[in-house]
């Protein structure tokens, strides 16, 4: 992801399609086409619109795709970037059934393609490109990677990290939904070959494990740069969806408490609250380990 | 969305499942007629959405259709967790040879499907999967290919069981493996799952939970979803109604936010900082001036809440939108518990001029904003 | 197995893909009360399993139903390739903008299904395909994902289909493929689609064949595909039905063999020496005495027929299982056609030993034995 | 394929089962176990009998098996030997339905194991070991590989090479089905890797293009060993399925003679009749190219 991403919008002529797409493009993102079925021959925020990826890429140059497409048809646009070769294949889209989201995944495993999301704000390399929903402004390069299970919070400690002159690298949603593409292990890996990123702060939550695999990848392999973190949610109440699809405590499993203490056994750094994190970031100032 | 054990159950039934002899009552005369249609010594089950109903007492024994008259005109007079019993089941009772659990669950740490079996079923599975371990097998399916004969089959093997009873047991499984398939289940468990003498499986109980995002292809439920509201409070219900992703909590303290992981660090910050929160309210991301005008008359307009912190973090959302909202309920109705309101982001200055016009200012940071809201309550 | 036209139409419809108004008829009468109710000017079409009918004559256009009457009655009273037609069926007459064909086929090559499409419908696709090449799209499936809607839109678009045209083309060709998924379809060809002057997609012609080896998940063929014998000749559906592979071709030397390529290298043999074969018979691997006279009963019964030629490379078959066989004919029937032998393997001395006893001899090379029988018919 | 075989009999308890793994063993297989479910803990010609492959495996070292469970169970078996790790996976069945061939053939490809068949008499390495129905006593070592879409002929044109002095390496059956795991390419690069064989034989039949495909490879490739062939099916009428699944000639396409041609047109040495084709193997000592 940066200055030789060109991206396909997958449902362009939406209202969160278009929006999005002017917002990408006026912070740099180079934006190869546009796809929305039968809408092929028109142009969208001055994209041209093309009917199916396939024929889209006939006309021009493209290595990854952002989705906006509606659920009941999100697999299958993965499904349609996928088999055109586009990586990483970003998908904005909320509301997928989670069998869909678990094919689709496996779809692109197996075809080698990485997928960001579902449900996600996007990824942006900061200062360079965006492809995703988040506000460009929040952000300032710098060497912090930060990957995260939300979106506006994101934000929130983005924007917290950039007021006390934090800058970062690459920040992305990893999606709220529990079944997701890149997952923070594979965001871990990423982030270590990255040599602009020194630090890595990752933003869970409640539900499922991911946090607990994280830790576990962190001590297992010694992980060389230094990780801080935030879990949203101590106050939730079990058994109740918060939001998200995947922010729910099902039984003893997946609270906030559990997480924070594998990631500190981890030797990760864990902020209470959000404000904690630039904190942490600025006392600590080489990695931990 | 939850179903009801008898709604699992019927559809469970239709996919050859075999389930207990019995009907659904929503009387306690219907509930004796069925025992003495059915025979035998009968078991009548609180057909409520929440857990823990046997605990709460009810599910209950009879041997006598009179009886069953009695127990189920105790259990339909109960309210379990907050939700009110409308329906018993009245079922034959099965004499077990073996008690079984099986499930078939959504694995997000490896993206599929995972069946959970064990034969110490009957009893809490958590329990014993956090005490006996080795008693609960995992076995992972395929995300495309789903269960095939050889999953069943292994499990049946591995459960102890050999010749036709592991192809009985297979099949069972392949069948709730369907349901789950067929439905969009989340969640498909039997528990116990009931080897009869004769050697047949029976789902004694069965959970299903179906993906709530998968609703546009089940028109069968849609409805349904609407119509039962055990599962949310009356509140929840009306927010959800009206678009806002709503929990309601036992705090006193009302919360509104846009988006999920900043709401949930809202109710964090709130009790970091000793407050109880009431609700999680998330407005979404590019709420308009109507969604937060509903959000905080809902919220404002619950008796327990005695304070309303409102956490907004522009992005897509603009706070000129929010502050109109805002005003807009002022204007109305007025104002009846103490705002806090926090407010950055897109359209941050217009916002402001709409509160300050209105005699309302907004905070900066949430930690201060979620302090402040907290001492409104005078914690 | 192929059906017939008003069958792959009936399950069509059942699928949603328009076809002409129209329905089947066993009598000319029938055809003609067909006409009355559908109205407008009507296609009577030979219902046969054979190709090229429409070159033999039976299919005919009428404008009245009278007309309709008389032309059914003609066509009721041909046979088609040796194919009497027992049913016609009756459409209304579709006015096309334009014509099309699609097809969806078994891909060897590439061990997937592929959809071929072309915008000159109505004639020849091999034509077509060998003259102009370019005009025949070619788009291959997922052999696990099949169709998804963006490979039906692809095709629609090369077509040249825009807008809400390449979404009502696109859900035509999806209906296509979810017909040869459900009903295991080894070919889905309508030719030709017919776009409608209000732009609908209807099948006016539609070709279905059901993979033969699927059968036993479709019960609801198995009892048509034993009545229906218009595919096959008398005497191959007798074979058959007593589990001969068997095709009757139009010489005069029968022939029996164990394991389909050898069979076929001996027609081709007797072939090369000048003869010609009276059919492919096909005994299997491990045939036993029965099977093997069957089969030269049947065989040598037929009238064509003027010489026998027995190819048997014995493997899990055995020789003294054919001899055996062959031994129970001359007994019980008597040859009534030169037989000529070639047979060695698996108890081949013991084989030959019972041959002998009867009066026959077994040669051990194939070429001399094809020889010989070609020398039989005097060739 | 060869002395560190060890395979897995699929379907063992049946007739066709139990009386080939006799056959196998006595050829000097080396069989692990068999699986048939229901029938665990039983034996079957003195192997062990498993009810699954998974379970077979836990107790028995194997990497490689054979099936002959009937056609509506055999999608799943090959599955359930891909998934335990074996290959090749070679399938006796026949009359399998063709889409399940095709689901099959495809989990095969995508993880990487070898699908002999399906409707195939198997693979033997003379005088080592076989995994098929062949019969063994036609064959004899020599440095000939062989490929067929047909069981019967192969015996035949083996037993003629066999009867001419001629040895054989390795000699398969591909399949008579439409779609088949291996075809005359795979081999063909199989057996140009081989060191042990030096000349190829193809024996196909009408239908399909497998052998128009072995053409094109064999020309464009300067295949480097010796190939000969023989086509069955010259006297087939087009539209009739000549006993195998596979045998049929679709309108003008399958036919022998073009085959024939095309084969030929490569380089190929074509025979007419299937005697004739170890007389070509003796005139031509030496490779082709």
């Amino acid at each position: 992801m940066g200055k030789q991403t060109r991206a396909i919008v997958q449902g362009i002529t939406g209202n969160q399609g278009s929006f999005h797409t002017r917002l990408m493009l006026d912070y740099g993102t180079k934006i190869a086409a546009g796809v929305t079925p039968g809408k092929g021959g028109t142009t969208s925020v001055g994209v041209p619109v093309f009917d199916t990826v396939a024929s889209a890429l006939e006309r021009t140059d493209a290595n990854a795709s952002i989705i906006f497409v509606p659920a009941p048809f999100a697999k299958e646009a993965g499904m349609e970037a996928i088999d055109a070769g586009l990586s990483p294949v970003v998908i904005i889209t909320e509301m997928i059934p989670a069998r869909d989201s678990m094919i689709l995944i496996e779809y692109a495993r197996t075809r080698g393609a990485a997928i960001i999301g579902p449900n996600t704000p996007g990824i942006i390399t900061v200062g360079e490109a965006k492809l995703g929903i988040m506000p460009g402004d929040v952000f300032k390069p710098g060497r912090v990677g930060l990957a995260s299970r939300s979106g506006t919070l994101t934000y929130e400690i983005a924007a917290s990290l950039t007021h006390e002159g934090i800058g970062q690298s690459t920040c992305l949603g990893i999606g709220g939904d529990p079944f997701t593409g890149l997952n923070f292990v594979d965001v871990l890996k990423l982030f270590r070959d990255d040599p602009g990123t020194d630090t890595v702060v990752l933003i869970g939550e409640i539900g499922g494990s991911a946090e607990e695999d994280a830790a576990a990848y962190i001590r297992d392999t010694k992980y060389p740069k230094r990780v801080a973190a935030y879990v949203a949610g101590r106050a939730a109440p079990p058994g109740k969806r918060m939001g998200h699809a995947g922010a729910i405590i099902t039984g003893t499993e997946g609270t906030a408490d559990a997480k924070m203490k594998s990631l500190r056994d981890a030797g990760v750094l864990v902020a209470e609250v959000p404000s904690e994190l630039p904190r942490l970031l600025l006392q600590q100032v080489s990695p931990l380990q | 969305m939850k179903l009801f054990e008898y709604e699992a159950k019927s559809i469970a039934q239709n996919l050859g499942i075999n389930t207990p002899k019995g009907a659904i009552a929503s009387t306690s005369e219907e509930a004796r007629d069925i025992h003495k249609r059915i025979g035998g010594e009968a078991v009548i089950k609180a057909q409520v959405l929440v857990a823990g109903r046997g605990k709460a007492g009810g599910i209950k024994f009879a041997s006598k259709p009179d009886e069953t008259r009695d127990r189920a005109n105790e259990i339909l007079s109960m309210t379990i967790k907050g939700e009110k019993v409308k329906k018993v089941l009245v079922e034959q009772k099965a004499s077990a040879k073996k008690e079984l659990f099986a499930s078939i669950v959504l694995d997000r740490a490896n993206r599929c499907q995972t069946v959970l079996a064990s034969d110490q079923g009957g009893i809490d599975i958590e329990d014993v999967a956090r005490q006996t371990p080795e008693k609960v097998l995992r076995h992972r399916l395929d995300p495309v290919f789903g269960m095939r004969s050889y999953d069943a089959r292994l499990i049946a093997l591995k459960l102890g069981y050999e010749g036709i009873q592991q192809s009985t047991f297979s099949d069972f499984l392949s069948n709730l493996y369907r349901l789950s398939v067929i439905y969009d289940a989340e969640l498909v468990e039997s528990n116990p799952v009931i080897e009869s003498k004769d050697g047949r499986f029976v789902a004694a109980d069965l959970r299903v939970i179906v993906d709530d995002n998968s609703l546009f292809r089940h028109p069968e439920f849609q409805e349904r979803s609407k119509e039962i509201s055990g599962e949310v409070t009356a509140l929840e219900s009306k927010a959800r109604d009206n678009g806002l992703a709503f929990v309601e909590l036992d705090g006193d303290i009302g919360i509104i936010g846009n988006g999920a992981g900043l709401v949930m660090a809202t109710l964090d910050l709130v009790k970091q900082y000793g407050g109880k929160p009431a609700n999680f309210c998330d407005v979404g991301g590019g709420a308009n001036a109507e969604h937060v005008a509903t959000a905080l008359q809902l919220i404002q307009g619950a008796e327990k809440v005695r304070a309303v912190f409102v956490n907004i973090l522009a992005g897509i959302t603009r706070c000129d939108e929010v502050a109109k909202g805002i005003v807009d309920v002022k204007k109305v109705m007025g104002l009846k518990k103490p705002l806090v309101i926090r407010m950055v982001g897109t359209n941050q200055e217009e916002g402001r001029r709409i509160l300050k016009s209105a005699g309302l200012t907004a905070m900066d940071k949430m930690d201060e904003a979620a302090r402040l809201a907290v001492s409104k309550v005078g914690a």
